[in-house]
C-alpha cells in the first residue's frame, strides 16, 4: 500500500518558513496517496520558480525544466507515452507569463495532463517582481508607482478557451485542495487548477489571511459546473469573493483518443519493425 | 555520348511547374536515366518567377548544372532572366507572342491547347510532353507516366491531362526542331526518387523516431510533411508545435520519456530554440535537431539557400556542453546522417544538430544506391534498472561520462532530472566540487565522441591544392574538382561531414601540407574560422557565395582556376 | 488634404488573385483617409505571414518585423512615442500561434494600439498548416487526419483578459470594416479587430461565401456593446452564426494614463539634461 | 603599515547580512577607506548559507581577497566552511554554542542582544558594530551610519538599531581582543559606492537612455531595479515584459521610434533573445543588450558568475552581421562602457552586446574617480531629411555601410523597414545582385567599427610571460600580476575589454612574439579559441575556474608560478 511516508524526499526543503507552499505540497502527497500512486508510476513536470522547486521536495520522477516551458515538456512526454500519469507544477509568472503562450495551446491541444498553478500573485523566486497576476496598484521594486497591467483572470482565459476541466484551490485549504488534485486526474484531458498560495516574504497584499477572508467554496454557491456562463461569471469574480472548487467540469474526448496515431498504443511501446520499413523502401526503388 | 542535357522550366508561384517537373523526372526514372532538379521559388503563393530545373544523365549526377539546353518560359519573363545561361544550341520553348531571337525556338500556345484539351491547368502537361518529344521520348512511355501521376485523381482529369500530352508531341512533330536523340527504353529504373526532407524523414523512421513536434518553418517543413506521410505506414505521432520553443521542449519531454524524437526547424526557429538545447544538454536528454538552413539575418530570404549557421550552431545556448553537428553531403547522406544522428543522441546523451539547407533538403534526385537501414541506429531497449532501484543516480560520475539513462515509470528506479547543475540524483545543487565534476563529467564524452566521427570526403587529397567544403555543397565541389582536373590542373578536395566534434587528423595533417582554398555559401567562410581555431590553419584563399543560390560549379571552377593561375 | 492615391504604393503586391486581403488593403486606406492621417503620419508594425506583408502594399512608415513579434515591436514604438499612431497587421498564427503570449500581454498592458488580425484560419505564407483558428475536422498536409486542437476564439479570450475594445471585421465586407478601424483608432487603449479573410488557395472551407453567409452585425442583434456578458456569448458564437461589428468597449485609462513617467510628454520628445546627470552623480561623490 | 582586512559575513538567506556589509561598507567610505564587496548566495529567498565579504584598504582595491582576517558567523556553519580560509591570527565571532578552536574567538549572541535591544532582525546591527569594533571605529561615526542608513524607516527601528550598535561595541569591549588599530576619521569619502548594476544603470542614463525593457532574470534585474530607481530623477520609462521576446522585441520597437533604450538578461532569457538580435541587425537599428553571464548550461547555477557565453554571444543570432560585444573591466568601466555601447550602436547600427556577469554586476566598491558623461555618447538629434522626402531610402548604400537613419512619423520622409532581405527603400527584395549588395553594405561597417575598439589593457606587456584574460576577471588577474612580478617572476597582461571586432595589433605581435597563458571563466577556453581564429596565436597554457565562484587572485598566482617554473 502506498503511503505518504513514500513521498517524503531527503531533499532539503528550500521555500521559506510559513510558504503557502506548504499546504501545496501535503494536498500533493495525499491526493497521490488516495490515487494509489507508488511514486515510481508518477511523473512530475516543472518549470523555474518557488513552484518549479516542487518535485524535489518529494520523492518521485521528475524534470525539472526551463522556466516557462513546463507545459511544452509534458505535452511531449506525453505524446511519447500517454500511459503516464503526469502533473505539472508551475507559478504564476511561469505559467501565464513566460509560458502563456504554452498555457493557451495546451488548453487547446487537450492532452491528459494536470496543471498545478501555484499562483502567489508575485515572481518569488526572483525577488518580488508583479507577475500578471498581481493585483492592480500593487508596488514593487519594478512597478514603483504600482501594477497598471490588468491582472491575469487564468480561470476565464481557461474558459474561454474551451478547457473542460477549471478549478481554483486555496494552499490554506490542503483537504479541497488534495479532493481537487484527485478530482484533476480523474479527469481524462486537460485540467486546470489554479492554486491561491501566499508567498510570506513578498507578497504583504495578498496574505493567508487576506484569502481566507475571501474564499468561498462553489459547492456552496448553488452553482452548477457543467454551466459555462455561470463559471465564466464565477471566474471573472475578485475582490469580495473568490470562488474555489471546480467551477466548470466538462466531457470530451482528449488528443488522444482523437489521434488516430495514439490508438494502438502508447508510442513508447510500439515495437520497432525493421521489415516494415524494409519492404517501403524496396517499394520505393519499383515503379 | 554521355547524355548530360538540363531543362529548365520557368513560370509563376501556382502555376503548377512542379508538375512539368514530376512528369519529366518520373519518365527519366522510368527509362533508367539519372537526375537532380533544383527548385527556385519566391516567398509567395502566386504570381512571381519560380523555376524547376533538372538535369538529366545517364550516369549518377550530384549537381545541377549552369548551361540550360532546353528552356520553357511559361510566364513571359523567364527567357528574359535565364537567356544568358542558355546553350548556343539550346532550343526555347515559349508562348506565341514571345521572340527569343537568336535561339532554336518552338512557339507554342500552351494555355490555348490546355484548354483545347479541357483545362487550362493542363499547360503544365503539355510542356512536358513538348520537352519530352524533343528529347525522343516515346509517347507511349509518357502515356503511362502520365496515368500513374494523375491515377489518384478523377478520371477527367486523367483524360485531360491524356489530351495535353498528345498536343504537346503534336506541337513537336509540327515543328523540324531537331532535339536530342536519347534512347528511351523502359527498363528498371536505376534507383528511387528522393529529395533531403524525404530522405531524412525516412531516415529518422529508419532509427525508430516515434515523435515529431515542429512549427512550420521554410526550408523545414517539408521534413514533417513527409514525417506526416510515414505516419501512415509506421507507429509516429507528429504535433504542430505553438511555437518552435514548444516543439523543441515537446522533443525533450518525449525524448525524457523513452521515445527518440525529431524536431526541425530554421533561421528564425532556431534561434528560439537555443535554450532548449541547453536543457537537454544539463538533463543529458538526447535531442536531435535539423537546422534546415536559408539565408537571414532574421527573416531573410526564407526560401533560398545558405550555409549561415555553422559557427552559431556551433555555440548556440549559453555555457559549454558537448554537442554533435552533422552536416550530410547528399540527399542519399541525409537518410544515413539523420540515423546516425540519432544513435549518437542516444548513446552519448548529448543533442545532435544536423545542418541541411535549402538546397539540400528541397533537391529531388534518383538515388541510385538502396539505402539500407544502419544497424547500429536501431534503438536497444531500455537498460535493467539496478538490482536496488533506490541506488539509481540518473547522473551518476563514470569514467566516460555516460551515465546509466532509465525512463521514467518504466521501473521502480525513479528518473529525477533538472536544468539546473546538480547532483548525480538528478537534484539541485550549489556545491562546488560538484559543480567542477558535472562540468568535467559531461564534457568527459567528448574524447569517445570524436571517435565516432566521420573523416572528411576526400578525393585527390594528395593534389597541389585541395578545396575544403562542407555539408550539401558536396556534389557541386566534387564535380568542379573533376573539371578543374581535366583542365590538368592539380586540384583535390576535402569535404567535411561531421563537423563537430572535429577530429585533429586527416585535417591537420592535409591543411598544414597543402594549399587549400575554402569554399562556402556564407560571407565571412565560418568554417575557415573554425579549422583555424581548431587546427591553426590558413587558408590560401576562399570562394564564398552568398547570394541565397545554388552554389555554382561553372563559378568554383573559374575561380579555382583563377586564383591558382591555371 | 490626404487621399487614398497618397496611399498607394508602387511596390508589386504578391498576395493571390482573389485573396480576403483585397478586402482589407482598401478598409485601412479607407480608414487612414477619414482619419486624416497622412502616410507619414502612421507607423504600420507587422509580423510574418501574408498579413504580415501588407504594410509593403501601402505608401506610408512601417517595420515589417518578425513572425509572432509585431505586438512586442509596437509596444515599443509605442513606449517612446506614444504620440505615434500605430497600426498592427497580424495573422491567425502570427498573433494567436507564434505570437500568442504577447497577444495576452498586450491586451493586459492596455497600450493604445489597433491590432487587425487577419484571420484566414489557416497559415497562408507557409502553404497551408492549420492555425489556432482552423475549424475542427479540416484536413491539411500536416493536419491530415483532421485539426483536434479546439479552436482559438480570439473575442472570447480577449474579453477574458479584459480588453476594453474587442470586434471583428469581415474582408468582404469592406465599409463596415473601414469604420470599424475608425472606431478603434479613435479609441484610447488596445483595440482588436479579428478579421474574417478568406484564403482562397489554402482554406476551401471557410470561402468568401461561407463567411457570407454566417456574418451578422451585432447592430442587427439589438447587443449592447458595454455588456460585457452579452459580448461573451457572442464572442464564443461560430457556427450558423458569425457575429461582427463592435462586440464590446469600454472606456478605461490606458497605459499611458496611467504611467507617471509618461506624463510629461513622449520619452522621445525629453530633452537631454547633462546637468541635472552631473549633479546626480556629484550627489553620489557626497556623504 | 598599509591597510588590507578581509571580513566576511555568513548567514542565511533572508537573515539580512546585506545590513550589516552596508554599515561596514558605509562606515569605512565615510572614514575615507576603499573597499570592495561581493555576495555569495544561491538560489532560494530563505535558509541556505549565504555571505558578504568586504575588503577594506586605504588604497583602491580591484579584487576580493581570499585570506579572511575577521570571520562573522550567523548561521552556525559559516565557521565550518570556511574556516581554511582563515588567516592565521584571523579573529571569529560566532554564537555562544560554536566552538572555532584554534581561533581567536569571540562569542557573542546575535540574536539575544539583538532581542535586548528591541528586535530579533537586528542582529546584523550587533554583528556590523562589533566588527567595526574590532576594526577601531569610533561609535559616534558608526552611530551616525546607522541613522542614515535606517533613517527611511520608523523611528522605533532606528532606535533599535542604535541599541543593538551599543551592545555590539560593548560586547567587543568586555572581552580582552586585541583588534586593529585603524584610524577612523570621519573625512571627505575617497568616492562614490556602485556595483556593477548600478553603475550599467547610470550610464545608461548618461547616454540618454529613455526606455528600458525586460524580464526577471538573475542576475540582470538589478541593473533594470537601479534603472526603476532613476527613473524617479530622469525621463525614462521601464517596463517588464511577458518574457524576454517581448523584451528584445521592444526594445528594437524603441530604438526604431527613436529613443535609446535597452535590454539586460542572462542565459536562457538571452538565448530567447537571440532571434531579435537578427532583427536589429538587418533592420540596422540600434539595439544594447546587456548578457550578464551565469553559470549554465540550462537554469545552471542562476545566482553565481562564469564567463560561458562569449562565443555564443559573438554567434547568436541566424546568418551573419556585424556586431559589437564589449566587456567592462570594472565597476567603474560598466559606466563607460555602457555609454559607449549606445554610442556604438547609433553610429553604426548594429547591435551593441555588453557582457558582464553576476561578479561584476553585483560587487559593490568604493570608485574612487569621479564618473564622467561622455560627450561623444549624448544623443544626437535625427539628422535632416532629405529636401525631396520620396527619395529617402533609409538603406541606401554607402561607402562605409551605414546610411542615414530617420525615425518613423517624425519628418515627411517615409521610414521603411523589414526583416526580409530588403531593397535600399527597405521593400523585401528576392533579387540576387541586391542581396549580395545589402550582405558587403552590412559587413562594409567593419572596418570602420575595429577602429572604434579601444585596445587591450596592458601591463609590463614586454614581459617573459603574459596573462591574456577579458571582461570582469580584471581585478583579479591585475593584482595577480602583481603578487607574480614581487615574487620576481616576469610576468604582464593583456587584459581584453573590446572583445568584437577585433583589431589585429597590438595583440598579434604581443602574442605571437611572447608566451602567454590565458585565464578565463570558462571549462573550453573559449577566449583562446577565438584568439587562435582570429589572430592564429596559440598560448602555451591556460587557467580556467568555471566553479561559479569569482576568480581567485591565490589561485591565478600560484598556478601561473607552477607553469612558468617560478
Ligand atoms: C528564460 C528565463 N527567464 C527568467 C528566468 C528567471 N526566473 C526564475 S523564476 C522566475 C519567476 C518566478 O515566478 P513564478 O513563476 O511566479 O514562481 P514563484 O517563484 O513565485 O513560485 C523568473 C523570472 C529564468 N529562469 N529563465
Ligand atoms: C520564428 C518563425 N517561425 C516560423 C516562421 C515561418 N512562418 C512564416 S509565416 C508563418 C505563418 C503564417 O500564418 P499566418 O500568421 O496565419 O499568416 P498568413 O500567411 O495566413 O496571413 C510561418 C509559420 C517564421 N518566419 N519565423
Ligand atoms: S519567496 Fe514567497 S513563494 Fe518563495 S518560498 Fe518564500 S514565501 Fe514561498
Ligand atoms: S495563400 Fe491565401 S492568404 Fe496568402 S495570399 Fe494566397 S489567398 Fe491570400
Ligand atoms: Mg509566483
Ligand atoms: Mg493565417
Amino acid at each position: 500500500m502506498v503511503t505518504i511516508n513514500d513521498y517524503t524526499s531527503n531533499y532539503e526543503n528550500q521555500w521559506c518558513p510559513g510558504c503557502g507552499n506548504f499546504g501545496i505540497l501535503p494536498a500533493m502527497k495525499m491526493a497521490f496517496v488516495a490515487q494509489k500512486l507508488a511514486p515510481h508510476e508518477l511523473l512530475l513536470v516543472s518549470g523555474i520558480g518557488q513552484a518549479g522547486k516542487t518535485p524535489h521536495f518529494l520523492e518521485c520522477n521528475f524534470i525539472h525544466a526551463l522556466h516557462g516551458r513546463a507545459l511544452a515538456v509534458a505535452s511531449g512526454a506525453k505524446l511519447a507515452n500517454h500511459n503516464l500519469n503526469v502533473v505539472v507544477n508551475s507559478g504564476d509568472g511561469d505559467c501565464y507569463g513566460e509560458g502563456g503562450n504554452h498555457f493557451i495551446h495546451a488548453i487547446r491541444r487537450n492532452l491528459d495532463l494536470t496543471l498545478l498553478v501555484h499562483n502567489n500573485q508575485i515572481y518569488g523566486l526572483t525577488k518580488g517582481q508583479a507577475s500578471p497576476t498581481t493585483d492592480k496598484d500593487m508596488t514593487t521594486s519594478i512597478q514603483s508607482h504600482g501594477v497598471s497591467n490588468r491582472p491575469f483572470r487564468p480561470l476565464a482565459v481557461a474558459l474561454s478557451l474551451g478547457a473542460g476541466f477549471v478549478a481554483r484551490g486555496f494552499a490554506g485549504q490542503k483537504e479541497q485542495l488534495a479532493e481537487l488534485i484527485q478530482a484533476a486526474m480523474n479527469y481524462r484531458g486537460f485540467s486546470l487548477i489554479d492554486i491561491l498560495q501566499p508567498c510570506v516574504t513578498f507578497n504583504h497584499l495578498n496574505t493567508f489571511a487576506w484569502y481566507k477572508q475571501r474564499v468561498v467554496d462553489v459547492a456552496t454557491l448553488n452553482h452548477d459546473a457543467r454551466d459555462f456562463q455561470s463559471a465564466m461569471q464565477l471566474a471573472m469574480e475578485w475582490g469580495e469573493r473568490i470562488p474555489t472548487g471546480i467551477l466548470y467540469q466538462h466531457e470530451e474526448d482528449d488528443f488522444t483518443a482523437l489521434n488516430p496515431w495514439l490508438q494502438q498504443g502508447p508510442m513508447l511501446q510500439r515495437e520497432y519493425n525493421a521489415n516494415a520499413i524494409n519492404d517501403y523502401i524496396d517499394d520505393l526503388y519499383r515503379i | 555520348m554521355a547524355v548530360d542535357i538540363t531543362v529548365k522550366i520557368g513560370g509563376q508561384a501556382g502555376q503548377g511547374i512542379q508538375t512539368v517537373g514530376d512528369l519529366l523526372c518520373q519518365t527519366c526514372r522510368q527509362a533508367g536515366y539519372f537526375f537532380l532538379a533544383i527548385n527556385d521559388y519566391e516567398s509567395r503563393v502566386r504570381g512571381g518567377h519560380n523555376f524547376f530545373q533538372v538535369r538529366i544523365s545517364d550516369t549518377p549526377v550530384l549537381a545541377p548544372a549552369q548551361e540550360v539546353d532546353l528552356l520553357v518560359d511559361l510566364d513571359g519573363v523567364t527567357y528574359t532572366q535565364h537567356a544568358s545561361e542558355l546553350n548556343d544550341d539550346a532550343i526555347v520553348l515559349c508562348m506565341p507572342e514571345q521572340n527569343p531571337a537568336g535561339h532554336r525556338t518552338l512557339h507554342i500556345d500552351f494555355t490555348g491547347l490546355a484548354k483545347e484539351a479541357g483545362n487550362k491547368a493542363a499547360q503544365n502537361t503539355v510542356a512536358a510532353a513538348a520537352c519530352l518529344a524533343l528529347l525522343g521520348a516515346g509517347k507511349e512511355l509518357c502515356s503511362k507516366v502520365v496515368s500513374q501521376l494523375f491515377g489518384t485523381e478523377e478520371e477527367k482529369i486523367v483524360t485531360v491531362n491524356q489530351k495535353a500530352l498528345q498536343a504537346g508531341f503534336e506541337r513537336v512533330a509540327q515543328s523540324d526542331l531537331k532535339g536530342w536523340n536519347l534512347t528511351w527504353k523502359e527498363q528498371q529504373p536505376a534507383g528511387a526518387l528522393f529529395d533531403g526532407a524525404s530522405a531524412l524523414a525516412l531516415g529518422a523512421v529508419a532509427a525508430g523516431c516515434r515523435v515529431g513536434a515542429f512549427y512550420p518553418m521554410s526550408p523545414a517543413t517539408g521534413i514533417m510533411t513527409h514525417l506526416v506521410q510515414l505516419a501512415e505506414h509506421f507507429p509516429l505521432v507528429v504535433e504542430q508545435a505553438e511555437d518552435e520553443i514548444a516543439a523543441v521542449n515537446m522533443v525533450i519531454g518525449a525524448n525524457f520519456a523513452g521515445c527518440r524524437a525529431l524536431t526541425a526547424t530554421s533561421g528564425g526557429g532556431f534561434s528560439l530554440m537555443t535554450e532548449g538545447i541547453g536543457l537537454a544538454a544539463t538533463t543529458e536528454t538526447p535531442l536531435v535537431l535539423i537546422n534546415a538552413q536559408r539565408p537571414g539575418p532574421a527573416t531573410g530570404l526564407p526560401t533560398r539557400t545558405g550555409q549561415g549557421d555553422l559557427l552559431f550552431t556551433l555555440h548556440a545556448s549559453q555555457d559549454e556542453f558537448p554537442r554533435f553537428v552533422l552536416a550530410p553531403a547528399t540527399v542519399a547522406d541525409c537518410f544515413y546522417t539523420i540515423q546516425r544522428a540519432f544513435y549518437l543522441a542516444d548513446t552519448y546523451q548529448v543533442p545532435v544538430m544536423v545542418l541541411v539547407d535549402q538546397y539540400l533538403v528541397s533537391t529531388s534526385m534518383l538515388v541510385a544506391e538502396k539505402l539500407e537501414i544502419n544497424p547500429a541506429a536501431i534503438p536497444a531497449s531500455m537498460p535493467k534498472p539496478p538490482a536496488k532501484p533506490e541506488t539509481y543516480a540518473r547522473f551518476a560520475f563514470t569514467e566516460n561520462g555516460i551515465s546509466p539513462r532509465l525512463f521514467p515509470c518504466q521501473s521502480q528506479a525513479l528518473v529525477k532530472a533538472t536544468g539546473n547543475e546538480h547532483t548525480p540524483d538528478g537534484h539541485s545543487s550549489e556545491n562546488r566540487e560538484n559543480r567542477i565534476a558535472m562540468v568535467n563529467k559531461r564534457l568527459a564524452k567528448l574524447p569517445s565522441m570524436k571517435q565516432e566521427q566521420r573523416p572528411p570526403l576526400l578525393h585527390h587529397e594528395q593534389a597541389d591544392w585541395l578545396l575544403v567544403s562542407w555539408g550539401s555543397s558536396y556534389g557541386m565541389v566534387y564535380e568542379a574538382v573533376g573539371k578543374l582536373r581535366s583542365q590538368g590542373l592539380d586540384v583535390g578536395l576535402a569535404h567535411l561531414v561531421d563537423i563537430w566534434p572535429l577530429p585533429q587528423e586527416p585535417l591537420q595533417s592535409l591543411l598544414s601540407g597543402s594549399k587549400w582554398i575554402l569554399v562556402e555559401q556564407n560571407a565571412t567562410g565560418q568554417l575557415g574560422w573554425m579549422l583555424r581555431a581548431e587546427l591553426g590553419v590558413e587558408p590560401k584563399s576562399s570562394i564564398l557565395q552568398y547570394d541565397g543560390r545554388p552554389l555554382e560549379v561553372a563559378r568554383i571552377v573559374s575561380e579555382t582556376a583563377a586564383k591558382i593561375g591555371g
